[in-house]
């Protein structure tokens, strides 16, 4: 049992891999000799030496270029794109060349490659360093998409992406970095597609991922106190999805609420209401809710952003509100 | 306003091919290399021309996109590549396909939609891939593939097999920006691969010298990547040949990568049934007179070749590609279980529990 | 009154305000000389010249910067890209500078320009030429979404789009080129944010985008025989939403089904759902159902790609199972 | 393995600066542009060293990237543009929003994400903008704002104007795929537009070198569109000052783009608190002996200036920094409603009805 930190789990669940399989290389902007911006990929380079632990120019294009030509001749890979905007530079490469190659071949190439990715709000970046776009891999078939809220599942969810033989992208959350937690000595393996209830309850369902998590559980004490009993359930995986995790908890306690940190359109929320709604409509007790980013861009200043990204407060009034609300008393 | 004669690009002054180099008679290129790059010559334009009429008669759906007229390229590339070396091609990437050796009844077939293509029917035209021949792939969005090239060639050079990988792509393709990320970061990994423009003087529909700083859009940018500027007949096999084992043995040694520009020509249009006529007839006329077949008919006559043994393989060829039509036509259209696999390697689609 | 192709409406739209603006001009690959290779954009040229229609270099990055450059500078401007799957090639143009900037420069600068492109699938050309990728661009704050399903909205949205101060991206379907209609003689200029009722009925609510908006009439017609009275929603815009015609009539009958033309996940028709749901549960009598391409890249063969989207059969069949289903016993 | 020596940047061999060029001395600029040159110098690094203050005090948040040692750059073409030219700068944007003559105060204010900053709050370090200012905007993805400065240009060129567009970007820049879109295009079209590539040797913490395959990542790169390639001594104002006269004149002429490199060097870390620890200790030192200060005021009082005209520049520069700071830290936090607005051109962020 060691307390790390999310930033440390991550060099340590990327260590652990590399160690199993010498094979598997990694390459980004400023991953190795400084350790990553983050610094999420320090002593990477001292171990595992500098043609498996590669810096590149600014060419992010390239960098998902040259780590799919890899992944289809054998080689397994881990592409840094430093922050997830970034995944818009190279949008082609994943979205039209990684996620539909193996399908166009009819299975003649693979992709046993990882896309990780900073992601996500709260560090005062602005605009266009703090975007939460898991939604933008979700909406892609053939890709599949991960984001975990813990450093054990950082350690666990990067061991199951880099074996899986298919394309991850793996978002790290910017403001969980420092965020502590222990990880089990020995190999940390865990598995994709497999949401977890972080807290039980009975009313209601609370689905969350990444930073909201916690956010999550902290308003779902509240509630608790409040005598409402939510259920929080942390998604880990949006590709594969686990559907059944949710659907049985909403089945359950008749209500849903999403804990979205995109902004609203078309987020991984609206998904899994669509897929509640269609599968266990007649479980219902109320309308699906979703709490998210309000439809913007991210602002610079701490008070705005805020504002913005669902906290704690916005998550327990939102949900207080609507089970007292007019809705239930019909 | 009246539009100015200058976008009537018809109405331009026609840009002629260089003149045929006799010096290359004594090339030292061996007569067996020789007549396999006859014989792939022929495949490639046999196989073009149906597909052409497999396409006027609509069982090629959707577009194809032909190499009629620019095959040499493919050719001189492919009989200088060893078996274990990497292809990447764009949508125009039959002649590079069959150049390593894909069955022309599979490549067919796919373009048809048929269950026996080589994708089984789910690439189509823009996407023939044969992995298994080296055929890494056909990419149909400009840019990508020189990106993923470097990866292989990266993965050859990790494992030290001396593969070496080789993108093939457009003049039109070296003003976007994936193309300088690729260039500048083979260089600067000392990659083995091999990047090679096939320049046919037309982004699609607009003359490529209208949209390009300089005057060789890819040779002309070269220094820029501290490779060395290399322009070659694309229409004369040997030529391409030569340039290829050379660039190829150069990334094999460990001494980086290359940038070869193919001064080629398209003799139909771009895709479809485009009839090409944004180009000076006189161009299309003087182009014709250099087709690389012709050209290579005549230098292996020079070369002491017997009309004879052309003839016989022009006739071997044809029956080639008519066996593999007839295996293209008689695939059966691909059924509902196709539909759904192969987006994950479990096999499935599946993207929930 | 004219009888156009939609092909035809594009460029006549265009033309009608490119007269009317002197200053608006265009770019892209191959619109000028050539006409577009969907011919959507033949005789601008001819008729205002090479300096307001502009041939580019295969630049898809340079033709958003240059459009987003003049635009802030006081020149509208039409940009096309070739087909929507390249929206992804300079998707960082888009999703993070067009879109963002505005907001973090505090409303300093304007984007009077629309993104003009050919989506959508039915025309065989396989995974990379055949996205609808309507959701990629709905899901970033900041842009306006457009998809018109006939020659009229092709005009009158476009008119719309190109008058509209903030940057709009309009979808052209490849496979409706060919679809004729009437278009009214003089100016036609249409509004932004309205969805039509072209199918009025009692039973259920059918919203349907661009090519999916005939079959889902057809299929509407075919439920008529059967006895069920759909109503069919074109929503014409997705950003901004008309949610008050489709809340309105959804509320009035009680079923929404969504017929989208991409892959399932993240698509608008979930967030459709999540809206209704939100704010009409109550008056839902059965669960929300989505029809949608299944989320897989297109594939190209005709046999493949006609069972991937959604067509009239599987329109109808789904929604006359929902409808009879044993939820509804229940 | 252990790791190799080369991959502890420190441990490299230094890059030295230029030496000084005695002759500019002699070189045709007016006094008082010197003397403005001088005071935007000061400004530029005052304002610098007090963000950097502000950010170890925490109120900056987030991140903030300085222009220290760098300033000649923007300082020399901000006293050759006009008015109306635009500029677009990247998340390194505060020499050259302030060489524009944004308000000092309200940048900082903006740095300290205040309601009377700049954006009002909403953009922060990495975007100051200040349009009636000709400061198009700060772009903190890299090479996007390149292709924009080519808009801003055409949109000269149509509307007849002579403005010309300036996009200043770094060395690590020239490795991105809208680098190459960019500055093919720009010469495709005789744009008016200027790009200044400020190689400062490193691209965040990896040095420039070994990532780009020649020596000079712009100027290297130059004739690949076409263009003169320049390299200026990035840390002395008079040769910056000149160049970008020369460059700005041949744009406004209708002559077409230029490239420009400027070498310089960051005296402090890339971004926040970095320490810049991956430089060789000697680099560092040589460096700060070429620091654009001293080296401008050794220049000025060698032409003759008092050494006092200069030391009350300075002391009128601290006031203004003093009264900037001042008011950027009476600022308001940004409220609720501002939240809200300004998505969408309304004024508003509404999205649906
Ligand atoms: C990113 C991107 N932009 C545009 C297109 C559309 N397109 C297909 S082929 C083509 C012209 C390509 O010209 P070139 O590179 O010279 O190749 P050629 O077709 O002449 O072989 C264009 C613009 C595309 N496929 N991808
Ligand atoms: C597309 C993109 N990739 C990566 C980054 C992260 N990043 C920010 S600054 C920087 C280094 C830029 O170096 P250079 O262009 O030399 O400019 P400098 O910071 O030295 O002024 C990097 C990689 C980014 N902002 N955008
Ligand atoms: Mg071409
Ligand atoms: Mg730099």
């Amino acid at each position: 049992m060691a307390e790390l930190t999310y930033r440390e789990a991550v060099a340590h669940g990327i260590a652990q891999e590399m160690r199993r399989d010498p094979s598997l290389v990694m390459l980004g902007e400023d991953i190795a000799a400084a350790g990553g911006v983050f610094k999420t990929t320090v002593g990477l380079l001292d171990e595992f030496g500098p043609l498996r632990v590669r810096d590149t120019p600014i060419s992010e294009q390239a960098i998902i270029g040259a780590a799919m030509g890899a992944a289809m001749t054998g080689v397994p890979v881990i592409a840094e794109i430093m922050f997830s905007d970034f995944l818009a530079v190279c949008w082609d490469m994943i979205a039209n060349e990684l996620a539909k190659s193996r399908y166009m071949t009819n299975g003649q190439v693979s992709f046993p490659m990882v896309i990780r990715t900073a992601n996500g709000g709260g560090a005062r970046f602005g605009a266009q360093h703090s975007q939460s776009v898991e939604n933008w891999a979700m909406m892609i078939p053939g890709l599949k998409v991960v984001a975990p809220a813990t450093p054990v599942d950082v350690v666990g969810l990067m061991a199951a992406s880099i074996r899986d033989p298919d394309p991850v992208v793996f978002f790290e959350h910017k403001s969980l970095m420092a965020a502590k937690g222990t990880v089990p000595d020995g190999e940390v393996v865990d598995r994709l597609g497999t949401a977890r209830v972080v807290k039980e309850g009975t009313d209601l369902t609370i689905v969350a991922l990444a930073l909201m998590v916690p956010r999550a559980l902290e308003a779902a004490a509240r509630l608790d106190e409040a005598g409402i009993s939510a259920e929080v359930i942390d998604v880990r995986s949006l590709v594969p999805l686990d559907a059944q995790t949710i659907l049985e908890s909403v089945s359950r306690t008749g209500r849903l609420f999403t804990v979205e940190e995109n902004p609203r359109m078309c987020g991984w929320g609206a998904e899994v209401v669509s897929i509640v709604d269609e599968e266990v409509f007649w479980d219902l007790d109320g309308p699906s809710i979703r709490i998210t980013t309000p439809h913007i861009p991210l602002p610079a200043a701490a008070a705005l952003e805020d504002m913005a990204i669902p906290g704690v407060n916005r998550i327990y009034e939102t949900i207080l509100k609507s089970v007292d609300g007019p809705g239930e008393a019909r | 306003m009246p539009t100015d004669y200058r976008y009537d690009y018809s109405r331009r002054d026609p840009r002629l091919p260089p003149p045929v180099d006799r010096a290359l008679e004594h090339a030292p290129i061996p007569e067996d290399v020789r007549l396999g790059m006859y014989r792939k010559l022929q495949e490639l334009r046999q196989f073009g021309k149906r597909a052409h009429d497999l396409f006027l008669q609509n069982l090629v759906k959707g577009t194809t996109h032909l190499s009629l007229g620019m095959e040499a390229v493919a050719t001189g590339f492919g009989a200088a590549m060893r078996p274990g070396d990497y292809s990447f091609a764009t949508y125009r990437g039959h002649a590079h396909s069959l150049a390593r050796g894909v069955d022309p009844g599979a490549a067919l077939a796919e373009l048809l939609g048929r269950e026996n293509g080589v994708l089984g029917g789910k690439g189509g035209s823009m996407h023939l891939t044969d992995v298994a021949k080296g055929m890494m792939g056909s990419y149909a969005i400009i840019g990508a593939h020189l990106c993923i090239a470097n990866g292989a060639a990266w993965s050859a050079q990790m494992r030290g097999t001396e593969q070496v990988a080789v993108a093939f792509f457009g003049d039109g393709t070296t003003n976007i920006g994936a193309f300088h990320e690729a260039l500048n970061m083979a260089q600067v990994w000392k990659l083995p691969v091999v990047f090679v423009c096939e320049n046919n003087l037309y982004m699609e529909y607009t003359p490529i010298d209208l949209v390009t700083a300089v005057e060789h859009p890819a040779a002309g940018r070269a220094a820029s990547y501290g490779m060395e500027p290399i322009v070659v007949d694309g229409n004369d096999p040997d030529a391409v040949y030569l340039v290829a084992t050379r660039v190829l043995e150069r990334a094999r040694r460990g001494a980086g990568p290359s940038l070869v520009e193919a001064i080629t020509y398209r003799s139909g249009g771009h895709s479809r049934a485009d009839p090409g006529k944004y180009r000076p007839a006189a161009e299309v006329e003087a182009w014709a007179g250099h087709d690389p077949i012709p050209l290579y008919h005549s230098r292996l006559l020079a070369v002491g070749v017997p009309e004879a043994t052309l003839g016989t393989i022009q006739r071997e060829v044809a029956e080639v590609v008519d066996a593999a039509t007839e295996f293209a036509r008689a695939g059966r259209e691909p059924g509902e279980p196709s539909l759904l696999t192969e987006v994950f390697a479990d096999g499935g689609s599946r993207w929930r529990n």
